[in-house]
């Protein structure tokens, strides 16, 4: 399959039908979230008849995912879907490859538009903004202070939602003030010791918001086990797997997550359907994404999933990832 | 008496870093037979754009090894270097200001580390973790959570611009003519001859006239500023200034350097094998990438050819010394 | 000497005390609140472990680059045998983790001390091994809390008497090695080597036994912290430790170890990773946003170097002064002559 | 007088280092009940016959027997559980442990739970000093420790072993008298307990004064053991130097020109004080005296590589910058230092390499330095000096020591200096090289370079030298004409006991 997918790349959207070649490029290696992305795509291309190489760097920094974008772009991979860990350091790295001839897909964190075909959103910025401060406000009464526990202070994503929650505080919850961001680097080392910091330097926080899946579950761990648990609400985005041991404990109410796992599929079939000819990234363009029905591209290629879902302590047993 | 014991070509070939050299061309040779793209034009192009900042660094770094003591804090230096260009830019100054702006401050950052480990005495080792991590953090403070980006197309383009139709990257030429420069500082000058002396017995440099503190000092200002002059590339090369642009990129270049044969004693180097070094761990890569091996398998490799690189010589050369008294021994 | 020692293990526990007082002052939580408190003793425990078993090493003249790829190893190697041996108990989890350390440690010894190569260089091969072996083990799989036994975890956060259990490892961590070092013979040795490798081949000393058993204990330390890190962050990635070997190396530097060996306690390594790792808590708390800390980290590793030159200079200057007012110029022959009569 | 066998007998033990052969036929019998002095010029091999006792060295052949039993160490541990103490001449101490550690270091005394006993170890090493009668603090550092200090730290180590067998390499060069008188009292209690005892020193009064028997060594091989009784010192300076110095010193008179190298109150705190000499053109000034008395680093002082309290440098006319070996070199100075191995030349480079280290910048063209520049000079000079190596590329390290030499003079001769300072230059190398040397120097001198010579050998000074300064303990005790200087004059006024009474005889 590698050898004929070479070939495959070079004619673009010559040969959809035949053998189309995809690699996935999350963040960084051991990272669970990408994981269940990684599985709904493998299952996407299964339906599809396509194959999907995961690789990836060990570290989330900026430049680590270049070589492995540039090594895609080689072995003329039909499409390349990537989770940015910068929006503009792996620019050059994904012009290279679509001069190439392949499509470039990004999920979960975008770059700037010019340097991608499409962008699936797994929500809207705003949804998952709203979604999060609603959550907040919910637990902690409405009023007071909360922190932010975020991933690097890099990410797109998580900058852009931490500027709309910032905005939308400031005018729809006047009660509610935001005395610190911190910055967990997607480490849960770092996540859990700056938990610890955030609480030490305001004892009246009332409630963290970590928009990252591994700083709510070091959040709510280091809650867990601490003077604070029951009093200081911990929500933001996370999986169930890691969250359900907290849920359990009432450190955690409740926390939204899309589904990761139809991310990646919403993705590789976007992708196929890119590589295909079927869409070409332009507003309006729509595709049928198997399982998850028809979707329709909007405004600057963007793709959104849906909205995000609320998990708590009746629901979360129905998920495994 | 004759000039050489052996003839020239034994001379060129039967050297520890001739060995970088001939496993770089062998693995060239079995990654084009056997891995499907690799003999492609992208790869050299990747290649070089890949390998640039370590192979950058690594001229320096090969002459401070080379005489016993090592700079750690070089991958910072990148970053801090990066910021300042990034900031620069941001206040408005022109580039071709912020770019000797920025490698000035390298310099400095090299003349701070020149200066505690010459003047001072103290250990390259300890001073380099400790500046490592100082200009790291002045690197992630002056910028926070914020990147510049916004760079003229005209520079960014030209980071990774190919010359004309071919394959090679423009900064090919800056990067040939300072392995030039650097080979011809370490090998044909007397610069060069203390360097290497120095790493052999400082004391009988000393003792020969040689100013052991300057020339530490003048290695790691040029350490400092080769770093910061990679750091320019990097911002350029990924458009956006960054603190934390090259994040652990000093071992890597130490890697680079020991592989292409460099002692860590000090004494025995050749540019030749450093750059072989740098290419090989470049070519290694790539190879391993177009296989779909993950990450792990590569510093796997890397780390090995690490250990291998330096125990194997030890081990070949025991076996002879342990020959040679053992004939001693029966006549 | 040992007086000169205390002195310089009193300085960085006098830096550690006003750094926690300042920041006491200007926020009261720092170390009042139950919380503060805990923190403030439990946080620095993995690094203190781990930087008694690298102080060990330095103080041969050696050093170790891997024990962030152990520690990453090790710490999955700990939740991977709570999901595939439920049943092991948990002392028994972390002795295998040790053992696994120092077998990693011994690795890296064997090579240094049989090759006879620099210890750098092998062991930031190893690093990159180590971690290639993680990676490989581990994928992209990640051990979560509710993989491990809740009895494992509560061992990161729980209290005796109000003292973190993980503190409580750390403190018998170092008073064994310490003890070990001050009172052993085979601890003077690792001094002696560290001291002067080649005096210490003359005088007949097991070097290479002694190397060999420096590396495993780093080894066998840096287990250790895998098996608190897991219990501690209660999840465990292939990138658990990334990075944290020049950090450890940093605070052995600042407690006080000389980077050639032969001198230097591991107490003195174990206060410096304290003051370190406070010293970036407290930062946020005294309004340093974060990104300064490392800033700050540096500049202090540096100044504690020179700082230990400059007490280095001073001493000797003062020996040799001592050395001249006994051995008066005209002293030396008249007294000959008087001997000789 | 004893039936019992000898507590150490050597038999033609022989030990070459490449191509040195530094002991080539030690033959040494050690009564037990006796102290028996060791004696014969520096590189006469007592050292490498002390470490081969002492399991330092292996030997290449002969006979080594204690007791009576034939023994092969193969470390010092070996020879030390074998009942051998051995004081060496280069005492290693560790700097970093305490006084008291370094004396019971792999042997500490202990207590409950095989814990070190820090009491008993520091009342054992009080004891050790009261015996010594020095006052040393058990639990300082080694570092920084005056010679004569770390001298008596490796005395106290020595005799705490209680060995049956205790051997000293020249254990009072450094000390005082009184230590000296302390060291005596307790080595001769160590005879009346039976032990035995071997005492190497060039004071021959010492030797004198304490020893039992004397044995005599030349060019490594044994020359004469006699009771001391029966030989005077000046049978044993015979005999220790005794060869034919017709041939060996190829004088060439010449006529001294202008003073090129003047030195004025030279004074480095406790090393050397006052030290006042000129050297003129054209003259081989040669400055003898004891180990230790100073005078490698009087020229190192002079040469910039050690820095100096007071007193200045003048070369030429113009004084030298101090602590700058560059300026040194630019006024055209030289200096062949006294460790080969460690100064001299970077013995891990080629010939070539060394021979231009210093005139690297000169050969340089545009900042470029060709190798062939290089390898004419090498060529140029190693002929002249009639270096033998294989190629001009082979490293240092494969010489012999005679060849070695010859590069680094080779090295300085090529800088065309006006002052050539050599410290021991024929230390280790053999009688042939030696005269190849001296005749260099001759003949160098004879064209008009001024050459300071220090030398341990007299024999070489006196053949050698215009004039004659010996170094005494740090200060210039006398300077002689080549007609004054006779050995016993010079070994007088070099040696601290025997000067008082008889120098004003000389
Ligand atoms: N490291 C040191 N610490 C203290 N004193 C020292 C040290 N080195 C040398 N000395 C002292 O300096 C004096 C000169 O010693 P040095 O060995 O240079 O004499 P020398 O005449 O050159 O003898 P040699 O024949 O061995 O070259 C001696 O008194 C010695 O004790
Ligand atoms: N490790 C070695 N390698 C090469 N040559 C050596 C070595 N050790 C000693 N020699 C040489 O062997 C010869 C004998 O040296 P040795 O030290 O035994 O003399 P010595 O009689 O003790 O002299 P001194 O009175 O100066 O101490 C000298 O020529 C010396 O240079
Ligand atoms: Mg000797
Ligand atoms: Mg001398």
């Amino acid at each position: 399959a590698c050898g004929s997918g070479g070939d495959g790349g070079d004619g673009g959207d010559g040969g959809a039908s035949g053998d189309v070649t995809m690699t996935m490029l999350p963040k960084n290696l051991g990272n669970p979230y990408f994981e269940a992305s990684t599985a709904g795509a493998q299952e996407a291309a299964d339906e599809l008849g396509a194959t999907v190489e995961e690789v990836g760097p060990d570290t989330a920094s900026p430049d680590s995912q270049v070589p492995f974008i540039n090594t895609a772009a080689q072995q003329g991979v039909s499409a390349l879907i990537v989770s940015a860990n910068d929006p503009t350091a792996i620019g050059d790295a994904l012009d290279e490859a679509k001069s190439a001839g392949t499509k470039v897909v990004t999920f979960d964190s975008d770059t700037e538009p010019q340097f991608r075909d499409l962008f699936v959103n797994q929500a809207s910025a705003e949804g998952i903004a709203d979604k999060q401060l609603e959550l907040i406000s919910d637990q902690i009464g409405g009023e007071g202070e909360i922190a932010i526990l975020s991933a690097s202070a890099n990410a797109t994503n998580q900058n852009a939602w931490i500027k709309l929650m910032e905005e939308k505080l400031a005018s729809d919850y006047p009660d509610i003030t935001l005395v610190e961001t911190a910055y967990g680097d997607d480490d849960d080392q770092t996540s859990f010791d700056k938990t610890a910091a955030l609480l030490q330097s305001h004892p009246d926080l009332k409630g963290i918001v970590s928009p990252t899946t591994v700083g709510i579950a070091a959040a709510a761990r280091y809650v867990s086990t601490s003077e604070y648990k029951g009093k200081v609400a911990v929500t933001g985005l996370g999986t169930p797997n890691q969250m359900r041991e907290y849920v359990e404990d009432g450190t955690v109410e409740a926390f939204a997550l899309w589904n990761p796992n139809d991310l990646g599929y919403l993705a590789t079939e976007a992708a196929a359907a890119l590589v295909a000819g079927d869409i070409t990234g332009a507003e309006g363009d729509t595709f049928d994404a198997g399982r998850l029905g028809e979707y329709t591209v909007g405004a600057d290629g963007v793709v959104v999933l849906g909205e995000p879902f609320v998990f708590d302590k009746s629901n979360i047993d129905d998920f495994d990832f | 008496m004759r000039t050489h014991a052996r003839p020239w070509w034994q001379r060129a070939l039967l050297t520890r870093e001739m060995l970088t050299v001939l496993i770089l061309v062998a693995a060239w040779v079995v990654a084009s037979a056997t891995v499907q793209g690799f003999d492609g034009p992208l790869t050299i192009t990747y290649l070089v754009l890949d390998v640039a900042p370590v192979l950058l660094i690594a001229l320096p770094m090969t002459l401070i090894i080379a005489t016993g003591e090592i700079d750690l804090s070089v991958a910072s230096v990148v970053g801090l270097s990066s910021v300042t260009f990034g900031l620069l830019h941001q206040a408005g100054a022109d580039l071709w200001l912020a770019l000797p702006a920025s490698v000035l401050l390298g310099a400095v950052c090299g003349a701070l580390n020149g200066a505690l480990v010459a003047y001072g005495g103290l250990p390259s080792l300890a001073v380099t973790i400790g500046s490592l991590a100082l200009y790291r953090g002045l690197a992630v403070g002056l910028l926070g959570t914020t990147a510049v980006t916004d760079f003229p197309e005209s520079w960014t383009d030209g980071a990774t611009e190919k010359l004309g139709e071919s394959p090679w990257p423009a900064i090919t030429l800056g990067l040939v003519l300072l392995i030039a420069v650097f080979a011809v500082l370490l090998h044909a000058t007397p610069f060069g001859r203390n360097v290497l002396d120095i790493g052999r017995s400082s004391e009988a440099a000393r003792f020969s006239g040689v100013d052991v503190k300057r020339t530490l000092l003048i290695l790691f200002v040029l350490s400092g500023a080769v770093s910061a002059l990679a750091g320019v590339y990097y911002t350029l090369r990924y458009g956006s200034a960054r603190g934390d642009n090259a994040t652990g990129l000093e071992l890597q270049v130490v890697a680079a350097v020991l592989l292409g044969g460099v002692s860590i004693f000090g004494g025995r180097g050749a540019m030749h094998g450093v750059v072989a070094g740098v290419l090989l761990i470049g070519v290694l890569g790539s190879a391993l990438r177009l296989e779909g091996v993950t990450v792990n398998v590569i510093n796997i490799v890397i780390g090995t050819a690490l250990v291998v690189s330096v125990v194997a010589p030890r081990i070949a050369g025991g076996l002879r010394v342990r020959r040679r008294s053992s004939a001693g021994h029966g006549s | 000497m040992s007086a000169l020692l205390r002195r310089r293990e009193a300085g960085i526990a006098l830096a550690l005390l006003v750094v926690i007082g300042v920041t006491t002052a200007i926020q009261p939580g720092f170390l009042l609140s139950s919380g503060g408190f805990r923190d403030l003793l439990l946080t620095p425990a993995i690094l203190v472990v781990l930087a008694v078993g690298q102080a060990v090493v330095v103080i041969t003249r050696n050093v170790d680059l891997s024990v962030g790829s152990v520690l990453g190893l090790t710490a999955y190697l700990t939740g991977r045998l709570f999901i595939e041996a439920p049943d092991l108990p948990i002392v028994v989890v972390a002795l295998v983790a040790v053992a696994a350390g120092a077998v990693l440690g011994l690795v890296n010894g064997s090579i240094v001390a049989f090759a006879r190569v620099p210890a750098l260089v092998i062991t930031l091969g190893t690093l990159y091994v180590y971690r290639g072996i993680a990676l490989t083990w581990a994928g992209s799989d990640r051990i979560d809390a509710g993989d491990m036994p809740r009895s494992f975890l509560a061992l990161g956060t729980q209290q005796v008497l109000g003292i973190p259990v993980l503190t409580i490892v750390a403190a018998v961590v170092l008073a064994v090695v310490a003890y070990y070092m001050y009172t052993a013979r085979g601890g003077r040795q690792l001094y002696a080597i560290g001291s002067d490798p080649d005096a210490a081949e003359l005088q007949g000393l097991p070097v290479r036994r002694r190397l060999l058993g420096a590396f495993a204990l780093g080894g066998a330390l840096a287990g250790l912290a895998g098996v608190m890190f897991a219990a501690r962050y209660g999840t465990v990635s292939s990138g658990a430790g990334l990075g944290i070997e020049l950090q450890v190396v940093g605070a052995v530097v600042v407690g006080g170890v000389a980077i050639f060996g032969g001198s230097g306690t591991v107490a003195g390594a174990a206060l410096g990773a304290m003051l370190l790792l406070t010293i970036n808590r407290a930062l946020p708390v005294v309004g340093i946003p974060d990104f300064w800390q490392r800033a700050v980290v540096g500049a202090l590793i540096i100044g504690a170097i020179a700082l230990d030159r400059v007490l280095a200079r001073r001493r000797s200057h003062r020996l040799a002064a001592e050395r001249d007012t006994d051995q008066p110029g005209e002293g030396g022959p008249a007294d000959r002559e008087e001997a000789n009569r | 007088m004893q039936n019992a066998a000898p507590t150490l007998r050597l038999e033609g033990v022989a030990k070459s280092f490449g191509p040195v052969a530094a002991l080539r036929s030690g033959t040494l019998v050690v009564q037990p009940g006796t102290i028996h002095a060791l004696v014969g010029e520096n590189g006469a091999g007592k050292s490498t016959l002390v470490k081969i006792v002492g399991g330092v060295h292996r030997r290449d052949a002969g006979v080594v027997e204690l007791d009576g039993e034939p023994v092969d160490f193969s470390g010092p541990a070996e020879a030390k559980a074998a009942g051998v103490a051995v004081i060496h001449q280069e005492p290693a101490s560790f700097p970093d442990l305490t006084v008291a550690e370094n004396i019971y270091l792999g042997r500490e005394p202990l207590g409950r739970f095989r814990r070190i006993d820090r009491r008993a170890m520091r009342a054992g090493t009080r004891q050790l000093f009261r015996d010594l009668g020095v006052d040393l603090d058990p639990d300082r550092p080694a570092e920084g420790l005056s010679i004569a200090d770390q001298q008596i730290v490796e005395i106290a180590k020595a005799i705490s072993l209680d060995a049956r067998l205790l051997v000293m390499d020249e254990p009072t060069a450094a000390l005082s008298a009184v230590e000296v008188r302390r060291l005596f009292a307790v080595a001769r209690g160590l005879r009346d307990a039976g032990h035995a005892v071997v005492f190497i020193s060039h004071r021959l009064d010492e030797v004198a004064e304490l020893c039992d028997t004397v044995t005599v060594m030349r060019d490594g091989e044994h020359v004469s053991t006699d009771p001391v009784a029966d030989v005077t010192a000046g049978d044993l300076v015979r005999r220790m130097v005794g060869r034919a110095v017709a041939d060996l010193y190829p004088k060439v008179s010449s006529t001294p020109g202008e003073v090129v190298l003047r030195v004025e109150g030279l004074q480095s705190t406790g090393t050397f004080h006052d030290v006042s000499f000129d050297v003129r053109a054209g003259e081989i000034v040669g400055l003898a005296g004891l180990v230790g008395a100073g005078r490698s680093e009087i020229a190192r002082a002079v040469f910039g590589v050690d820095r100096y309290d007071a007193g200045r440098v003048v070369v030429g006319g113009r004084a030298l910058r101090p602590g700058d070996p560059t300026a040194a070199i630019a006024a055209g100075l030289a200096l062949v230092p006294e460790d080969r191995r460690l100064e001299g030349l970077v013995t891990e480079s080629s010939v070539a390499r060394n021979v231009s280290a210093v005139s690297r910048r000169r050969l340089a063209r545009l900042g470029i330095l060709l190798p062939d520049a290089e390898a004419r000079l090498a060529r140029d000079w190693s002929g002249r000096l009639a270096v033998k190596a294989g190629a001009l590329d082979a490293v240092a390290t494969t010489m012999s020591g005679g060849n070695q030499q010859k590069v680094v003079l080779a090295k300085w001769l090529a800088t065309g200096p006006k002052v050539l300072i050599v410290d021991e230059p024929t230390r280790g190398i053999d009688v042939g090289t030696k005269a190849e040397v001296h005749r260099l120097l001759s003949t160098l001198a004879a064209e008009g370079l001024a050459v300071l010579m220090i030398s341990s050998e007299l024999p070489e000074v006196l053949g050698m030298a215009d004039r004659v300064l010996v170094v005494r303990e740090g200060r210039i005790a006398a300077e002689l004409s080549r007609a004054e200087a006779t050995p016993e004059v010079v070994m007088r006024a070099a040696t601290p006991g025997a000067s008082a009474g008889q120098e004003g005889a000389a």
